[in-house]
């Protein structure tokens, strides 16, 4: 999804600050209409899982929403992202349909991935979206790839790839921001620092306390943001991605976020307190995008809500879509081992 | 019911496979302070299969480690920890992730003693936890197995059954090589009769689960125990097949495959990885290699996965392994065959 | 000399096996700018065996390009350059280090395209030298290729003559699956003809090396070369072996051998990696769970790599895979089978 | 090999620099005494391969013999090395036989791995060398591995793991320093940054000039010394063993050095210029000790050159016993593949 950059804020932005005042009203109405895409999205997954339409496991993102659509605002419909275990959110960020993820869920044959990939596997190439990933890690050295082809073709494209914070602790990460850095690859690399990886509280897992600190290891700009702001993880975004598309080589983005759910529906949530949980969930990145808003009048509640209705709207006919659809046909068991 | 319950002392009574294995590794670290447990999430969270469970409140946060999202590394940790004295336990979270760990399994743990001219010893254990069935799609749900059989200096156990998982963990711990034990997901939660004692079973034996006459059914780690269910129904047509439960792929134990064989001149493989270079394609090598060639009486059949990686939806996902149907088709066809 | 040089225009002149692959290299790159070379020191050093040689001075850095030492990554780029339309050709200096590499290869190239739902290709080429007998020892001298065969979405050659692994790696390149092709180390000096053409050898079929009547041996790389040399023998003691070159071990050209075997009765399978699991046990169980299998006279014999790692002693070295002196030995083993 | 540090140096080493005032002159004694056995087995090495006598490859550390030497002096026999293909220079430091190496390289019964290792596996593992390697960066995690044992042993040991500048690039060199970081293991981490790894500078291949620079990313005490320099290095290496010893976790030493030798011995140096070699062949570790050790009245020429003799003497009667040692008896072929 691109957006269009106001250079100087219209008059009445003229006391937000410069992250907010930078967003015009369309792109704020779609960043807020995707955050609750992912969130009922998500709700919605959940409930199924729970009613048993779900086979399988699931990564939910609730509360990372804004890093997710904050960071694919700048990039256009042929830029690449490549996403990860929990990537629903920035699937739905890069402009996917929620029908055909739902269906793909539910391991319908109209799912993108034909019902074939599920969950830790849904992708949207044509929507630039090169797949999450059920290996930790296992989209950073593809990024660099991407990032090389890109540069290879000239096509002025940028990648973005996602990664949590656990995954920072993987070889893969050393070896993708090495690559990256030496070559100036058009890479923005993303760190959703949720705080844990599954049980594993970053401060046990990571010799330094944010992810950002290694990119002096890469001579690359590192910086750790609030994920939980959507106009500044976008002013972020937008910074990283220019620069990638000038040539002038990758950066890492860290945004500091936190997710409410379990790590997975096996998750006892052992390893963390009620009370942490709570802290988080007051703040919802929805809600404190909104309230915003509305403190600087640049939309009122009902507007909000409209948007939040559309948006559930939108759910709901993408369950019945997916739940309409037809199961792969068995006979096509070993269809797309391999291209022809 | 597992037939080879070992006269070992103590009570027997019902524990789940991943009850099983947390007790032997509670035995082990009792008996031994040089045994630890490590790997991602095993500690407070218990293991991603619940199956290090409480270990962590037991034994501490010193023999029971967390580790960063590090398979490489953390395979080098055991290595380096088995080398210098200690017995690691690392589990590695889902079999699949073993890829990343590779280098240091196979070129350096497989390899280190006889490199250094049997100077040195890796008594090391790795848990994997393999197979489809839960829906994990195709990177969470291989069964690799096969690739370590192919792999000099080290051992591969695939235990079916609590009983056998807990007596072949501790025989691991007793061996001075590395090795590696293939625990299918879907096993967890399978409940049997299980000794409060701290006994062995074997490595490098197989186990007949059942005797019979018309044909020989080997099956691996969750495929022995369908192939089981197989040979009941198959019995009720009058087909008497005996079965047995391999339980070590490397070394694999040749005799006891190659006795029931000679007896029965019918082979039958059953195994969920990939069918082509699977492990069935050993047995029945060394079946068409050795005397027991002339004791064939039909083709060796191989029963394994569809070629293919493991598909998310869930009729696709049974129809890529072998199912109880399949074996009882392969096991009829079989027996006509002349 | 090669029995199938294609009927390619152009001049047929004497290259080396790595002169070869440069060829097919170089004449890829002219005709088709998305296909680029790279890996570790695959620029000015020219390739640690030679193999690129001067290809970046024809190409430049931009399309023949230096890695850092860094398996896993530079495979991953592998991939990531492929599903977005480039045809990127990786040399993993040794096959050895592929088990740094192996989570990209098998985990998402292999697999892509199947998870995806068919909605991506992932055409890339990785080129893994092989093999012993340079005295490389345990960590630079395995054949690892059966693995590979286990891994669906995957193509896996071996050419073993000049001629073949240029026209081979021609096919890989026009391949949209993830292709391995594993060359043997001690390949590269061979010469053969080869056509100047940019002529394809099909992936998927093996390769009739000698035609007989008396048993079939099939070979794969350097042990076909070794298995044509040895039937040569042979023939002067009057046994008339069949000599086939798999090429490709997935997929495996299973009619090709299974014609053979219908004819001579007789199987010998040779090859380098380790005999436990090595390309051979897939073979053999083709061959015995086919309608094949009734026309078996004897029992089919492997031979392959001793069970052990790769010592450094040459003597120990020789001794651990297959040599001439071996094949003629089974072969006339087999021969007096009934 | 212990030394014995004087607390305050002798009146006679008042006005040297404060890290060769610290060693005694019986350390500097078998401190060159080790320099020269390295630079001899390895010229005698060179020599046996050129002549047929030795077969496969070697790498050899000619040039870089203060970094081996230097780092091991505050070792105690019992600390634990772990080192790399380029390795001689590691296993002579930690106080191996020069005739058991040249056995092992001859492929001899006697020879430290009884002629199944080779030049790429030597290891002494009752002097506590845990083995060369052949995998670029493959002792890094082994090391965090041994680290950790003498935690859980509580043996007060100590480990350094040896690596090149290319193997800085690897995953496993982050995810090795991070668990030894986090885990606060008694590891030193020596990279000797020869600027090249095979071909490639290390300007092409890592995004930093430095490899300390990326300590940062681990949290720990990172430090670029020039590697020539035996008793900088020795100081360097003593401040490190010691801080893990007092269990206070990891440090990462860069010795800035140089090979002279090719990479191995099919290496054109196509990569570097003649000038660039020779300028570091005048920078030769081992005369520039001398010079100093003379400049300062520690020892006079003719003590040296006896150290230096008695060290060629050594390396002739190493060859020798190698020679005469018996092959391995091929009927052993499969021993100690498993131990019993
Ligand atoms: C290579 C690999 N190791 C382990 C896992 C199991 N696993 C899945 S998600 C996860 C935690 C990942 O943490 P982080 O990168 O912080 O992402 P988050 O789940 O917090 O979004 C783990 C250990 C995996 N999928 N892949
Ligand atoms: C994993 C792996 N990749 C590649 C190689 C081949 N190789 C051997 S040494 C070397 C260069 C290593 O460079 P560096 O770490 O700087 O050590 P140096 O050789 O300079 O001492 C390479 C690429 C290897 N042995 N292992
Ligand atoms: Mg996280
Ligand atoms: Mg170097």
């Amino acid at each position: 999804m691109a957006t269009t950059e106001a250079k100087a804020a219209p008059r009445e932005r003229a006391n937000q600050r410069p992250e907010l005042a930078a967003l015009d009203d369309a792109t704020l109405r779609e960043a807020l209409r995707r955050m609750h895409l992912i969130r009922k999205f998500e709700e919605e997954a959940e409930n199924s899982y729970m009613r048993g339409l779900i086979h399988g496991t699931m990564h939910l993102s609730i509360g990372q929403e804004a890093s997710a659509v904050g960071t694919c605002l700048p990039l256009q419909p042929d830029d690449y992202i490549l996403s990860t275990h929990r990537g629903h959110g920035h699937c739905i960020a890069k402009g996917a349909e929620p029908g055909m993820m739902f269906a793909e869920f539910f391991g319908k044959e109209t799912g993108y991935c034909r019902g074939r990939g599920g969950s830790m596997h849904i992708a949207d190439v044509e929507g630039g979206n090169l797949g999450a990933n059920g290996i930790v890690g296992g989209g950073l050295p593809i990024a660099a790839g991407v990032g090389l082809s890109i540069k290879m073709q000239k096509n002025n494209r940028v990648c973005v790839v996602f990664f949590g914070d656990g995954a920072s602790n993987e070889g893969a990460f050393h070896e993708a921001l090495n690559m990256a850095a030496i070559w100036k690859l058009p890479v923005v690399f993303v760190c959703e620092n949720n705080q844990y990886g599954m049980s594993m509280a970053i401060e046990r897992a990571s010799a330094v306390p944010n992810v950002a600190d290694r990119a002096v290891a890469y001579a690359m700009p590192g910086v750790t943001i609030d994920g939980n702001d959507l106009p500044l993880v976008a002013a972020t975004a937008r910074e990283a991605v220019d620069r990638a598309r000038r040539g002038e080589g990758p950066s890492l983005i860290e945004c500091k976020t936190y997710r409410i759910r379990g790590h997975s529906k096996s998750d006892r949530n052992l390893y963390r307190t009620k009370e942490e949980i709570e802290l988080w969930r007051s703040r919802c990145p929805i809600r404190r995008l909104e309230d915003e808003l509305v403190g600087h009048d640049r939309f009122d509640r009902g507007t909000l809500e409209a948007i939040e209705a559309a948006a559930n709207t939108e759910i709901a006919e993408a369950i019945e879509f997916a739940k309409a659809s037809p199961d792969p046909d068995i006979s096509e068991l070993t269809r797309d081992v391999y291209a022809n | 019911m597992p037939t080879d319950i070992q006269p070992a002392g103590g009570e027997v009574r019902e524990l789940s496979y991943a009850e099983a294995i947390r007790e032997a590794l509670g035995q082990a670290m009792e008996a031994d302070e040089r045994v630890f447990l490590f790997g991602e999430d095993v500690g407070v969270y218990g293991g991603a299969f619940g199956v290090s469970g409480d270990l962590v409140h037991r034994f501490g946060t010193e023999r029971v480690i967390d580790t960063p999202i590090s398979e490489l590394g953390i395979a080098g940790v055991a290595v380096g920890a088995a080398i210098t004295g200690m017995r690691p336990v690392l589990e590695i979270q889902f079999s699949d992730f073993v890829t990343l760990a590779m280098e240091q399994i196979v070129n350096q743990a497989a390899k280190i003693r006889f490199m250094f001219g049997g100077k040195a010893t890796v008594p090391m254990v790795v848990r994997l936890p393999g197979g489809s069935g839960t829906g994990a799609a195709a990177q969470h749900s291989q069964s690799l197995e096969a690739w370590f059989a192919h792999v000099p200096g080290l051992k591969v156990i695939q235990p079916s059954t609590p009983h056998d998982a807990k007596g072949m963990l501790l025989s691991a711990l007793d061996d001075p090589n590395p090795v590696l034990i293939f625990e299918h997901k879907l096993l967890y939660k399978m409940k049997g009769l299980v000794p409060t004692d701290a006994y062995r079973v074997p490595i490098g034996k197989a186990a007949v689960r059942r005797e019979g006459s018309d044909l020989t059914i080997v099956g691996t780690s969750l495929m022995s125990l369908k192939a089981e269910a197989a040979a009941a129904r198959l019995a009720e047509e009058g087909i008497a097949a005996e079965v047995i439960d391999l339980r070590t792929i490397r070394p694999i134990d040749f005799d006891t495959v190659a006795a029931s064989v000679r007896k029965t001149g019918r082979l039958l493989i059953v195994y969920e990885g990939v069918k082509t270079m699977g492990i069935g394609a050993e047995i029945s090598a060394m079946i068409a290699e050795s005397d027991v060639f002339d004791f064939l009486d039909a083709p060796i059949l191989r029963l394994g996965g569809a070629d293919m990686p493991l598909p998310y939806n869930p009729q696709l996902e049974k129809a890529a392994v072998p199912q109880e149907d399949d074996i009882v088709a392969a096991a009829r066809r079989l027996k006509r065959e002349e």
